[in-house]
């Protein structure tokens, strides 16, 4: 057996240091990164990189930077295993492993001089943030921006302060809920779905970008479709067991789609008849 | 069919033949294993070759991608170091049926597609491709004719031919000549003998019939109407899950990647395995949520990756009809049994031949 | 960073994955360079009393003394470890559980069986939390070493869920269904990378059973190869007869 | 010493098992020596009951992990006799081959791992890696090669896997002939240097006379898989009439049962077959004998160890002669056994009884099976050769603690524990020692 190295290999990784971490709640930490040939993240909201810790795992996480960012990317991690508690136990300046971006993102040619509701549930809001962000950087590209973000516990509640400067902006519509107060919570409480009926948009001229868990997906689609927003309008984010990241190793297909090439961002449109979707 | 194209080998020299591959590269061919079983293996000399023999347990894509094969090399001293590599030699495949040269095409085209796979494409431009033409049916599981793999096509570089004296062997790249040349044990082919080709071709179309009740053709139209198909629900029951019909397929590629530290935990690789959709951990996320529960859901999608989703995406069907998932199955799931059972019930316009 | 501090303790079992772990060989000294191994009755006298890093558990739990005894351990040990069936799934010794205990002991020693109180046998999961789970009778070394390193990584292990029908057929064995016996195979956990079948013999299920077993199927299966169903229960029985006390 | 003294060993370490030794002396007077079995019983024998007796060995071998080869081969000649089937000559061989591979491999943990500390002064072989790191690492590289050769051989050396009744579910290959060749040239150059270690070692000086039993037959090989039993007191029974050799009996403190035959009580183990069969020793082992000067009749129990590394030497050579044997003959594939076909009634099954009589590592091991017309178990019997040894044992050290009765208790502690280890006592096994009457 020969064995040569391959430095075109599409599983070779770039080395990426942490800048900073932050923690965001008990569960989850905000990653600043770099790389360390100073190259640039090239994507677009809504695409992830695989991660990678050598000798533990790799992962798919979502850019939640904004993409007009060159001086560095953010991940937002939750910790539930493997490579994800690993990675809470690391340090600014330790080096990690990346490659990508992958997948499609949110086509933001296409919602650009259009409306855009965002809904985020949980962890949904680090994909969203990244086109939050962009949108920001780019306000006078959109129309109405409605921000809802919704989770379980205020504990929870991720990007506070950039919660609070959004919802302090007079150009963007942001409302916050959560399913269980705690004593100190003056906002809202309930599901997401109850804040759907408030926002005041035009349904023909407006795209909603949804993540969240798979749970969500459902109702909230549902009270979409009843405020008239057309079906290819409503843009959803899929999460899926993902190895690869590159449309081979078929861990994440949904029936013919590659959640991890042809997504993870898909059209309701697009889905709306696939069993195995939602 | 280009006489200058084609050789005549003696069936008495195939020993002969096969001793001289042993010396120009390591060779592979199929080998008995008890109970109707075959492997291929690397082979010491000729006498361990099976000629005649029904599909190896597992198909050769196991030499272009290995079930265990290492991505990266890395080590974490004080610098991280990672080294993608790949590892390969020259190996000649021997004895390798159609429907197995289909499904390597198949591969061909997932892992060539883009980003490209490198090391499967620096592995299979060191592995030679000799094909054997089958003459009849190996069992009642096969169905090669209904996806077209019982003929040669291409994605060979000779291909030996059975007739009733001598092997007629086809040459189809300068690969394949050059084995022709060096073993030197071929003789040019004569008119007589393309012709006693063309005849066993023509026999073979007799015997090769369609053993499934409906054309290629339909089968986008089959499928697209066999989503809530009852079979699934009785596929439910009888699936073990195993991921033996999945391990055996030739065209089957899905897998896992994990890492392996030497105990200083300071070096190691991350690897590749073979990996099925028929598994537990397949489509699992954090949280426990599995994407694919049901028995009959995992069935289902493996029959629609085999006739569905990847002839929209690569415009193959990824059956090769060797009929080893059906093979391998202690729970009696027949590929044409289930094939047979959507088309009875998918009423109507599906055009059929008999039933 | 000072070394982790390792202990072995036994409970009834044959002592057989202890013994895995000794006949490593040469590699032994190599883990002896990243642990302290500072308990292993079965080849050293050395004893500690202070916490352990890392308990290693061989043995299923079938007395009140044994009950007593894994909770002390539990108490001085950070990280629990079943080591073997007889740990993880209460393995050959569950075969007594199918039995009536007083007629078993009477069985063995007679009228003094009085001397020899016994408990329905268990797991040690079934008694005190457990960390890491090496399953196997015996255990398979490399994946003993797996383990090892995942705990020195701080990284869980996951067994797999998947039934040794995965390892078997990347062996490129010849099933043993076409041999016309049974083999547990198809609802026994991998991750011994098919030993038994490797060498010829069938698959007895010393794992444990798969997370989601279709035993129903297997059944069936049995009827098709006219293979009386009660070998199949017989199999079962031989190592997860325990399985009946896992919470869930 | 003031004349008072209690020695309280609990949990006996470097021996397979959980034992307690207990001494008290008061006085000047010996008061209690015990060697207690405190292994938590397992019920083996009755859970046995209403299984095939086809799985005899697979179940059996869990019984001990150390001597799993031991008791696999015992249930498979227990299990064969009473259904009826007579192994094929090639069969033999290969069990005795891996008869060997056990020997050898038990032989090098106890001998280097267990009781080379107690030589060395030092209480286990980690401090050794330091002091004698050659020692170590020769110990573990023949530790490693006798698994491989049993992985080769059986799949595995703890619970083989191929090694089932009526042959063996896979036979070597000719590559796995060369490389177990291979391997065993590689052992001898270790044994050798063994050998040269051992011989410069002193071993404790104690001697008490005993009847010495092991398998004995007329051939001219060394028994250890076939024989009738033999004494070096002269006497001699069939297999059959183990019964009337192990005797039976309870002792008030002790939970495992003894044995005696004709005197108060007997040893079995590597020096009772030295010193019954020291003459069908391979040459080469003689030789070693002479080198570690160890001479038929030797009563000094602490040389069992250096009776086991002139096994070392006669297993490995003859395991040689094997090899080489089956290299010419030819393996006949043909033979390989489909395990558990007796499912289909395939195999013989037939109501009957079987004993199977082995020398195993620590001795003599007795298995005996009772089972109906469809091969399921009725009585099972285990004798394992650890109980035949207990009494032994505990009246070796009535003899020696007043020998020694001058020396510190520490002193004193460490030379009743060494006793014990040289014997090599196998607790796990040992609870199985039961009565089941067979009419
Ligand atoms: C496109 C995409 C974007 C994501 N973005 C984020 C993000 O921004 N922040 C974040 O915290 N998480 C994100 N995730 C989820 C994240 O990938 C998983 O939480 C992570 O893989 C768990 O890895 P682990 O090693 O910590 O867990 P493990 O210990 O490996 O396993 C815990 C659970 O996670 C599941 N799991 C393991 N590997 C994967 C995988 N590769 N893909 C999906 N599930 C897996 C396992 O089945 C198991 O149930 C994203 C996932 C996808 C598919
Ligand atoms: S699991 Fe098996 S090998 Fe391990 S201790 Fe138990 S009986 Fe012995
Ligand atoms: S031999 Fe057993 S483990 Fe292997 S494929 Fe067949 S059933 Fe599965
Ligand atoms: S093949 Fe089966 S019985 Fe053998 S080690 Fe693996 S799980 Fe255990």
């Amino acid at each position: 057996m020969a064995k040569v190295v391959i430095k075109d290999s599409p599983y070779n990784l770039k080395k990426a240091k942490i800048l900073d971490i932050k923690p965001l709640t008990e569960k989850e930490k905000l990653f600043k990164l770099v790389f360390e040939d100073k190259t640039w993240l090239d994507f677009e909201p809504g695409q992830f990189i695989m991660v990678s810790l050598m000798g533990i795992g790799e992962i798919p996480i979502s850019v939640c930077s904004s993409p007009l960012n060159r001086h560095y990317f953010e991940i937002c991690v939750r910790a539930v295993g493997k490579v994800t508690n690993s990675l809470h136990k690391l340090n600014g300046g330790d080096i990690i492993g990346v490659r990508g971006p992958y997948g499609n993102g949110f086509p933001i040619k296409m919602i650009e001089g259009h409306d855009l509701l965002i809904i985020a549930g949980g962890l949904g809001i680090a994909p969203l943030r990244s086109l939050i962000l962009y949108s920001i950087d780019n306000r006078r590209d959109f129309g109405e921006i409605h921000i809802l973000f919704g989770c379980k516990t205020p504990g929870e509640l991720l990007f506070e302060e950039e919660i609070e400067e959004w919802s302090k902006r007079l150009d963007i519509h942001f409302a916050c809920t959560v399913d269980r107060a705690d004593p100190d919570w003056k906002g809202n409480v309930g599901l997401i779905t109850s804040l759907i009926p408030g926002v005041d948009l035009d349904p023909t001229n407006t795209y909603a970008a949804v993540v969240g868990p798979p749970v969500m997906y459902k109702f909230v689609i549902k009270e979409l479709l009843a405020k008239g927003l057309p079906v290819d309008q409503i843009l959803l984010s899929f999460e899926r067991h993902m190895k690869c990241g590159m449309g081979k190793c078929g861990r994440c297909q949904i029936q013919n789609l590659y959640c991890c090439k042809d997504g993870p961002v898909f059209t309701f449109k697009e889905i709306m008849d696939m069993a195995e979707a939602l | 069919m280009k006489t200058e194209h084609y050789r005549i080998l003696e069936k008495s020299k195939i020993t002969d033949f096969l001793d001289k591959l042993n010396t120009i590269s390591k060779v592979a061919a199929p080998v008995y294993k008890g109970f109707n079983n075959y492997a291929f293996q690397t082979i010491k000399s000729a006498e361990e070759v099976s000629l005649k023999y029904i599909p190896t347990v597992i198909p050769p894509k196991k030499y272009f991608l290995p079930t265990n094969e290492s991505l990266l090399e890395f080590s974490l001293g004080n610098e991280l170091k990672v080294e993608p590599t790949v590892e390969y030699e020259n190996l000649i495949l021997f004895g390798v049926h159609t429907c197995d040269i289909a499904g390597i095409r198949c591969l061909n085209m997932v892992l060539s597609d883009k980003p490209k796979d490198t090391a499967y494409l620096i592995r299979k431009k060191h592995i030679t491709i000799i094909g054997l033409e089958c003459n009849d049916y190996c069992d009642e599981f096969a169905s090669c004719a209904f996806v077209g793999a019982h003929l040669p096509t291409t994605g060979y570089d000779l291909m030996f031919t059975e007739l009733e004296d001598y092997f007629i062997v086809h040459i189809h790249s300068s690969k394949g000549s050059d084995i022709i040349e060096k073993t030197g044990l071929f003789k040019p082919a004569q008119t007589i003998s393309m012709e006693e080709l063309k005849a066993l071709r023509e026999k073979k179309s007799a015997i090769f019939n369609n053993e499934i009740p409906t054309e290629r053709r339909y089968l986008p139209d089959l499928f697209d109407r066999s989503f809530n198909a009852s079979i699934w629900k009785e596929l439910e029951q009888k699936c073990l899950s195993c991921g033996n019909c999945t391990a055996v397929c030739p065209t089957c590629y899905c897998f896992d990647i994990k890492e392996n530290v030497d105990l200083s935990l300071k070096v190691g690789e991350r690897y590749r395995v073979w990996f099925s959709c028929q598994l537990d951990p397949f489509a699992k996320v954090a949280g426990g949520i599995d994407f694919r529960r049901e028995r009959s859901a995992r069935q289902r999608h493996r029959f629609y990756r085999k006739f569905r989703y990847h002839i929209d995406r690569y415009g193959m069907v990824f059956c090769t009809g060797c009929g080893r998932c059906s093979r391998t199955c202690m729970a009696g799931i027949k590929l044409k049994e289930v094939l047979t059972s959507l088309i009875r019930e998918s009423e109507a316009k599906i055009w059929r031949k008999w039933l | 960073m000072s070394k982790p501090k390792v202990a072995f303790f036994d409970f009834a079992c044959c002592e057989g994955c202890q013994l895995q772990v000794a006949n490593i060989g040469e590699p032994l000294l190599d883990v002896l360079d990243i642990v302290q191994i500072v308990e292993f009755r079965e080849v050293m006298s050395e004893k500690w009393n202070g916490d352990f890093d890392v308990a290693f558990v061989e043995g299923s739990i079938t007395d009140e003394h044994a009950v007593e005894r894994i909770k002390k351990i539990r108490e001085r040990s950070k990280i629990l470890v079943a080591l073997g069936s007889c740990a993880t799934i209460g393995g050959v010794n569950g075969m007594k559980n199918s039995f009536d205990l007083e007629e078993v002991g009477k069985y063995v020693y007679g009228e003094s069986y009085k001397f020899f109180p016994t408990l329905h046998t268990k797991a040690v999961h079934q008694v005190v939390p457990v960390d890491y789970f090496i399953n196997g009778c015996p255990i398979y070394q490399p994946e003993f070493l797996t383990v090892l390193k995942c705990i020195l990584q701080g990284i869980p292990y996951y067994v797999p869920e998947y039934p040794v029908c995965v390892e078997c057929k990347l062996n490129e064995n010849v099933c043993m269904y076409d041999r016309g016996v049974t083999c547990m195979g198809p609802v026994t956990k991998a991750g011994c990378n098919s030993w038994c079948i490797n060498n010829g013999n069938i698959c007895y299920g010393c794992r444990g059973l798969t997370i989601n077993p279709n035993t129903e199927g297997l059944k069936e299966v049995l009827k098709n190869y006219k293979i009386p169903e009660d070998f199949l229960i017989k199999k079962i029985e031989m190592y997860n007869k325990c399985k009946e006390f896992d919470k869930s | 010493m003031n004349g008072n003294l209690t020695i309280n060993v609990t949990y006996l370490t470097r021996v397979e098992g959980h034992g307690n030794i207990v001494v008290e002396v008061k006085d000047g007077k010996l008061q209690i020596c015990k060697l207690e079995i405190v292994e938590s019983p397992r019920f083996f024998e009755a859970f046995l009951r209403g299984r095939s007796i086809y799985e005899a060995p697979h179940i059996t071998s869990r019984i001990c992990g150390i001597c799993a080869c031991g008791h696999t081969l015992a249930s498979i000649q227990a299990a064969e006799d009473a259904l009826g089937i007579k192994p094929t000559e090639q069969t033999i061989l290969l069990r005795k081959l891996l008869l060997h591979y056990e020997e050898l491999d038990s032989h090098i943990l106890h001998i280097y791992l267990l009781v080379a500390p107690d030589l060395l002064g030092v209480p286990s072989f980690v401090p050794l890696i330091k002091s004698n790191p050659e020692l170590v690492r020769r110990a573990l590289k023949m530790k490693r090669l006798c698994n491989e050769l049993c992985d080769i051989l059986v799949g595995r050396h703890v619970h083989p896997i191929s090694a089932v009744v009526g042959g063996f579910t896979k036979l070597p290959s000719y590559n796995d002939l060369e490389e177990m060749h291979k391997r065993l040239t590689e052992l001898r150059s270790d044994i050798e240097s063994t050998v040269e270690f051992f011989s410069k070692i002193t071993f404790p000086i104690f001697e008490r006379d005993t009847e010495y039993v092991a398998l004995v037959n007329d051939e001219d090989e060394y028994p250890l898989l076939y024989g009738d039993i033999g004494s070096t007191d002269g006497y001699r029974v069939s297999k059959y009439e183990y019964k009337n050799v192990t005797n039976e009996f309870i002792v008030p403190y002790a939970t495992a049962k003894r044995t005696k035959w004709h005197r108060e009580s007997y040893a079995v183990g590597a020096l009772a077959r030295f010193n019954l069969n020291h003459e069908k020793l391979h040459p080469k082992a003689k030789e070693a004998a002479v080198t570690l000067n160890l001479k038929p009749k030797c009563i000094n129990p602490y040389l069992n160890t250096v009776a086991q590394i002139v096994e070392c030497v006669h297993c490995v050579e003859d395991a040689l002669r094997i090899i080489e044997t089956l290299w010419q003959k030819g393996i006949d594939y043909d033979e390989v056994v489909i395990p558990d076909i007796n499912e289909k009634g395939i195999l013989p099954q037939r109501a009957g009884e079987g004993v199977g009589a082995v020398e195993v590592p620590r001795g003599l091991l007795i298995h005996h099976y009772e089972c109906d017309e469809r091969g399921i178990f009725r009585n099972a019997n285990c004798v394992i050769p650890t109980n035949q040894n207990t009494h032994n044992i505990e009246l070796d050290m009535l003899k020696l603690v007043p020998e020694i009765i001058n020396q510190s208790q520490e002193e004193i502690t460490l030379a009743i524990e060494m006793l014990v280890r040289a014997y090599d006592p196998c607790i796990s096994c040992s609870v199985h020692m039961v009565k089941v009457n067979f009419k």
